[in-house]
């Protein structure tokens, strides 16, 4: 029996939104007399976050601490339209919504805090801390509980904002696939290690080093979450994942989470990520999307990486033992390359 | 057809509910108690999201006849805060960002309770084998095995 | 219609109510019958239960052990005397499934579930079983054989020899999925020794057959020799003489063939 | 373990910011570990009936008759709802963009076109009693010939899967079977590249198993509406929909959801809210329609297969100079999202490189079984996958060393991309040269020096000569997506023009006598 090592590559780019655009997304913002906010939304937050980072992209536009917002996804009668979470377009889509609704909402915020200080609101900062003062004079102040009350009970100022974000729809040419398919990219690259069992076909991961460019990582722990999340999902996807074992004959589909293969936790392996910020000039604060991408450069990454092992190419995904075993006998045996 | 009369502890407290034959105690707990703290993942044992302690042992509520814990101690989720206070591993599960969807953490962390309670300082090895009956689609383990070891050690540093 | 719940205290009226009814079955740990309910399986309206403190009885301290049906995977981890039973007991389920599951279930659990059968196989197992006219012992290979006709009776307990020693018997799933995944086969081998030479060697498969099943050709390879690299080798290419196993979610039948030898090679031999 | 590399590209990037950045705790968090978070099934209604659906056992079946009475008496049983309930029952999901026509019913009327297809929905008291309902419901089938394999399903005389595109094609631009892309001359750079090779592709279909199944409840609300708490990962995709499927305002509904136990794509499809929806609009009472698991694994869709055939020309410098691909998506017996996937896929070729001449054909192909729906990375995954092993052999074939391989062909700024538009803010380069570092990977030092900022542009921004083929029609209208919107039910689109003659599957014979290699890598032939 042996056990071989192998080192493989790949690297991906991917496109952020919806393709062709034409996905819209809306969000309202609006300020109770407290001078706290709540973000209304009808996007969906299905585990990435979504109600996270676009709290804090609304607190950091607002200029007020992230305690300050609340956000509200998901009511059809509360909530603007949205096209829905999917196609990486949540933090780019609905953050450059909640933005523009955020800035509105800061406008009217300014000018209120303006009328109370006499002064003018060009000349108006905020703290970040739930206060607003004049520019270069931090004891000409007010908190923005202060103004939302001055706002609501003697100016007659909703402080509130509506905010869109679309990116208008592209043509498809039929003949050449002119189209304009997204406004910003995000890249990785990974590199994958596996072992090999050459007389099982059984391959086990040994480690991951990657790097992602993801524009901003607007919250770094939840780009953590996603990266880390979804290059095991990657491995899944590479050595496990099938509702249909023998594709395409349908026989044999599994029906529980004992015969629907997925790694368990003893079979994850070390990941060492780097994260690489290229703003997108469109991006809220230049963020791309990490949601998705980031399972895919680990499929070809494993592939490479058993070739590098073995010899043996599996083009052909899941990359079972069995597919292994088969290419491994076909070739008469391993053939390890050169060590990465 | 007659119900049966069931009474046990839920979370430290005397119930009695009427259930069907064949009701299940997820759905009894979900249903007929209001505690929507175990959640139906498929009702075939593979996903653990339905975890509960019955009498400190930590089962599937969904493949558990709910007249089977009649006179016994059921606990979830609901029940494993001190008061206002969370519990450490609810902290640690929190400091690790040990969740995304949320989905599977009921389970999780009655899964954790059960291996601390017996075993306050599991190995890794041991933390994965205690978490094996537990699916999570979302967080690839990592996070969540930190946390369970960080409420073990007591600290809430990252590990 | 709702589903009729029976309790009996003695295991002869529940066996007697699950003979009478064929809707009836029994329910153990749950696993396989609170699963069947969940998912609409309407062949059944009455769960048959006993509270017959017997059928959770461990009997390990003599050189027969006995355990009673109802007897959980968590127990046997529990018992310092069935540490030999602990690498079986271990590869079922999670935690939760091993607080529930049990040794009666597991004879009844099809592919790709029943480890822990194909163990009890290897040791020669007994299966006691209490039918609507009375109880009888079944050798567990005849009763696995005529599995699919054992709904309707209960089964009490199963006993089997312990091993002469930790050495003698070896048990390995192999599984995908870590630590608890489905299996691709099973194996378990009891290798009595008398001197250096083997003596009713026992060597049992899970996946390689509709219900696990003794490896004929690797136990006559192994028999009367001594546990060396000649024996070991024999034995692993002999080891998918008489199997037929299927393609499932899993593995397919030709995996299973290829890699039963390689296997049990690394079992006899100690190999991780 | 993360680190941010704060260092590279810190010219384009202003840190100056109080909460962006930050690592800060989960909004939702507390109420995740304490259990509390409020996914669509912890809404618990007085007097909830419970639905579920018989499907079909046959991939392709005519159904003769569909017998529901004794069902219809049997007890606990409320409503049998039945394909001539809903009032409207074709729809497509794409149909609120306008892209596409309505090819799939919520209950199958005459025929059923995969395995486990909805044919009729129980709406009972109890789960159990639907479950037994459902084995009351007598179906009669005339088994039809299915096909599984999209390149079967695209030969001449294969069964047709769905009646509105008999070609088991989806039509592109209301004529075209596929979505092309064309940059360059593919062929001539592969005649006079020093290496081709040619190699097929295997993506499986993948389930996406979010812990929390597919599920909704609703229930009349006051004033004649309805609420609606869904697990849906688009909410308002699933509102218009349900408008769409049961003909009433939008505003008819209340729906709630936002908090969603994992999606990747298989929340997308408004799969159960119809249904149950008009559940509880012909009982007036709250009806709960849930997935089992098994349900979710097998009739739930998955991420689409999808076969790849990437054929490349690449000189001994290790420049790729010609990239060829045929993809087809296996959408299943529906159209879903799958037309709108191979779209994507079109953009994405020939993935982050600069290649001076690309040819594609991505098609979207019906076959008889579940169908497929996004996941993440949809369009782009098995691509990917494809592109990067791909990528690998050529680094092979060529003697270089992989990442320095696709340092030299990556995409930089100024670069013209072949779907046509500029490659700007790329960072390919950069990526591979810190994963290099991350992995203690060598690399030369003038690979180490090249960015992703520099050396692009000039005679690589050019849009090269590119034929015109001679199938091509002289009309070419845009791409039929405009609005967010449903068109009246009477506007029903006319036939479509035959669609073009499919491609021969096959990859054709090699033609020049450069050095090729079979699709077996690495066999060597002259």
């Amino acid at each position: 029996m042996t056990r071989h090592r192998g080192r493989g590559i790949a690297s991906v780019n991917y496109p952020i939104g919806m393709n062709l655009g034409g996905d819209p997304s809306q969000a309202l913002v609006h300020s109770n007399p407290s001078g706290k906010f709540t973000v209304a939304l009808s996007s969906i937050d299905l585990g990435q976050g979504m109600k996270s980072v676009t709290r804090q992209i609304c607190a950091e536009t607002l200029g007020v601490p992230v305690e300050d917002v609340y956000v509200d996804t998901a009511d059809s009668d509360t909530g603007p339209h949205c096209m829905g979470s999917f196609a990486s377009r949540g933090t780019h889509r609905v953050g450059n919504a909640v933005m523009a609704a955020a800035r509105e909402a800061r406008g009217v915020m300014m000018e209120a805090a303006a009328e109370e200080l006499e002064v003018n609101a060009a000349d108006l900062e905020t703290d970040g801390r739930g206060n607003i003062h004049v520019k270069g004079a931090p004891h000409r102040s007010i908190s923005t509980k202060d103004v939302a009350i001055a706002a609501q009970f003697k100016q007659g100022k909703t402080i509130s904002g509506r905010g869109i974000f679309l990116v208008p729809l592209s043509d498809v040419d039929p003949e050449t696939g002119e189209m304009s398919p997204a406004t910003c990219y995000a890249h990785a690259c990974l590199v994958a290690e596996v072992e090999v069992d050459d007389e099982t076909g059984e391959v086990d991961m040994v480690r991951m080093d990657s790097a992602y460019e993801l524009g901003r990582a607007l919250n770094p722990r939840l780009v953590e979450q996603q990266l880390v999340g979804g290059a095991w999902m990657g491995v899944s996807h590479a050595l496990y994942e099938t509702p249909e074992p023998y594709y395409p004959e349908p026989v044999h589909g599994p029906r529980d989470f004992v015969e629907y293969l997925m790694p368990g936790p003893g079979d994850i392996c070390p990941h060492d990520i780097a994260v690489l910020e290229r703003p997108a000039p469109d991006g809220p604060f230049g963020a791309k999307g990490p949601g998705e991408m980031c399972a895919n450069p680990v499929l070809p990454a494993v592939a490479n990486a058993i070739f590098n092992a073995v010899g043996v190419r599996i083009d052909d995904l899941p990359i079972t033992p069995e597919k292994v075993l088969r290419a491994i006998k076909a070739q008469g045996g391993a053939r390890p390359q050169p060590r990465r | 057809m007659a119900k049966t009369a069931l009474q046990f502890q839920h979370n430290g407290r005397d119930v009695a509910i009427f259930v069907d034959g064949g009701t299940n105690l997820l759905v009894a707990l979900r249903e007929l108690i209001g505690d929507m703290t175990p959640k139906f993942g498929c009702g075939q044992g593979g996903c653990g999201t339905c975890s509960v302690l019955i009498d400190g042992e930590l089962h599937l509520s969904c493949l558990t006849l709910a007249e089977m814990v009649a006179g016994r101690s059921v606990e979830t989720l609901d029940g494993i805060k001190d008061g206002p206070n969370l519990h450490p591993l609810q902290r640690a599960f929190a400091d690790n960002f040990a969740a995304q969807c949320g989905y599977c953490t009921p389970g999780m962390l009655m899964a954790a309770k059960a291996l601390l309670d017996r075993n306050p300082q599991p190995s890794r090895a041991e933390v994965v084998e205690a978490i094996s009956g537990n699916i999570c689609r979302c967080t690839g383990y990592e996070p969540i095995i930190n946390a369970v070891l960080a409420a073990a050690s007591g600290g809430r540093a990252r590990a | 219609m709702p589903v009729t719940v029976k309790t009996f205290t003695s295991t002869h009226d529940a066996a007697a109510a699950l003979s009478s009814d064929h809707s009836a079955r029994y329910l153990g740990g749950g696993t396989l019958v609170m699963r069947a309910l969940n998912e609409g399986d309407i062949s059944i309206s009455t769960v048959v239960r006993a509270s017959d403190q017997a059928m959770t009885r461990v009997d390990a301290s003599g050189s027969r052990i006995t355990l009673g049906a109802g007897v959980t995977f968590a127990r046997i981890l529990a018992e310092r005397d069935l540490a030999f039973l602990h690498a079986p007991a271990r590869s079922i389920g999670g935690p939760a499934v091993r607080n529930m599951g049990t040794v009666g279930g597991n004879l009844f659990a099809p592919v790709p579930y029943g480890d822990f059968t194909v163990a009890m196989l290897a040791l020669d197992a007994v299966v006691s079983v209490q039918g609507g006219l009375g109880g009888r012992e079944i050798a567990l290979e005849e009763f696995l054989q005529s599995r699919d006709r054992q709904a309707g009776t209960l089964v009490l307990a199963i006993s089997f020899a312990k091993p002469g020693s930790a050495d003698a018997f070896r048990y390995r799933k192999i599984a995908r999925i870590k630590p608890k995944g489905g299996a691709v086969i099973t194996l378990a081998a009891h290798l009595p020794v008398n001197g250096s030479r083997i003596v009713g060697a026992r060597v049992a498969l899970g996946s390689m057959a509709p219900t696990p099943i003794r490896a004929r050709a690797a136990e006559r390879a192994l028999e009367g020799r001594a546990l060396d690299a000649s024996a070991i080798n024999s034995a692993a290419s002999a080891a998918v003489e008489g199997t037929s196993p299927g393609d499932n979610a899993l593995a397919s039948a030709w995996y299973r063939r290829e890699i039963v030898g390689v296997h049990l090679r690394r079992l006899l031999s100690g190999q991780e | 373990m993360l680190e941010l590399r704060k260092d590279l590209f810190a010219d384009e990037r202003d840190d100056n910011l109080k909460e962006i950045g930050k690592g800060t705790q989960r909004q939702d968090m507390l109420g995740h570990v304490t259990g509390t978070s409020p996914y669509f099934d912890d809404h618990k209604l007085q007097g909830m009936l419970h639905l579920k659906v018989v499907r079909s056992a046959h991939s392709h079946a005519r159904l003769r008759r569909i017998d529901t009475s004794e069902a219809e008496r049997s007890q606990g049983v409320r409503r049998v709802i039945r394909a001539t309930d809903v009032p409207r029952n074709l729809n497509t999901l794409l149909s609120l963009i306008n892209f596409g026509k309505d090819d799939e019913p919520s209950l199958a009327v005459d025929k059923v076109r995969y395995k486990g297809e909805p044919i009729v929905a129980i709406v009972a008291d109890s789960p159990r009693e639907a479950f037994e309902a459902i084995a009351k419901v007598k179906i009669d089938y005339e088994p039809l010939p299915a096909v599984f394999d999209v390149e079967e399903a695209l030969k001449p005389g294969a069964p047709v899967v769905n009646e509105v595109y008999p070609k088991n094609t989806f039509t592109y631009h209301e004529t075209y079977d596929r979505q092309q892309l064309r940059f360059g001359d593919a062929d001539r750079a592969l005649a006079t590249a020093d290496h081709v090779l040619e190699q097929r592709y295997q993506m499986s279909p993948i389930e996406h198993a979010p812990t929390e199944t597919n599920g909704s409840i609703a229930a009349p609300d006051t004033n004649g509406r309805y609420i609606v708490y869904t697990s849906t990962q688009a909410l308002f995709f699933s509102v218009d929909t349900c408008a769409k499927i049961l003909d009433v305002p939008s505003n008819t509904f209340h729906f709630i959801g936002g908090t969603v136990g994992g999606g990747f794509g298989g929340k997308v499809d408004t799969l159960t809210e119809p249904l149950c929806i008009l559940g509880a609009m012909l009982t007036g009472r709250p009806v709960r329609y849930v997935f089992g698991r098994e349900e979710e694994m097998q009739y739930g869709p998955p991420r689409g297969a999808e076969r790849i055939y990437i054929k490349d020309g690449v000189m001994r410098d290790g420049r790729v100079v010609a990239r060829k691909v045929r993809a087809y998506f296996d959408s299943g017996a529906y159209t879903r999202l799958s037309s709108y996937a191979a779209v994507k896929c079109a953009a994405h070729l020939p993935g982050p490189y600069t290649i001076p001449n690309v040819h594609g054909d991505v098609y979207c192909v019906f076959t008889n079984r579940t169908p497929a729906t996004a996941m993440r990375g949809f369009g782009v995954t098995a691509m990917d996958f494809a592109i990067e092993c791909q990528m690998d052999k050529l680094a092979h074939l060529v003697g270089m060393d992989p990442m320095e391989f696709r340092i030299l062909n990556a995409y930089r700024d100024g670069d013209m991309k072949a779907h046509r538009r500029e490659a700007k803010n790329t960072a390919l380069i950069e990526c591979v040269q810190v994963a290099a570092e991350k992995a203690k990977w060598p690399l030369r030092e003038e690979f180490k020096r090249m960015s992703s900022r520099k050396d692009g542009g000039g005679i690589r921004a050019a849009v090269p000569s590119t034929p015109r083929e001679s199938h091509a029609p002289p009309v070419t209208p845009s791409q039929p997506r405009t609005t967010y919107d449903r068109a009246p039910a009477a506007s029903r689109e006319p036939p479509p023009p035959p669609p073009a003659p499919p491609s021969p599957p096959r990859p054709s014979a090699p033609s020049h006598g450069a050095t090729r290699f079979s699709s077996v890598f690495g066999t060597r032939r002259r």
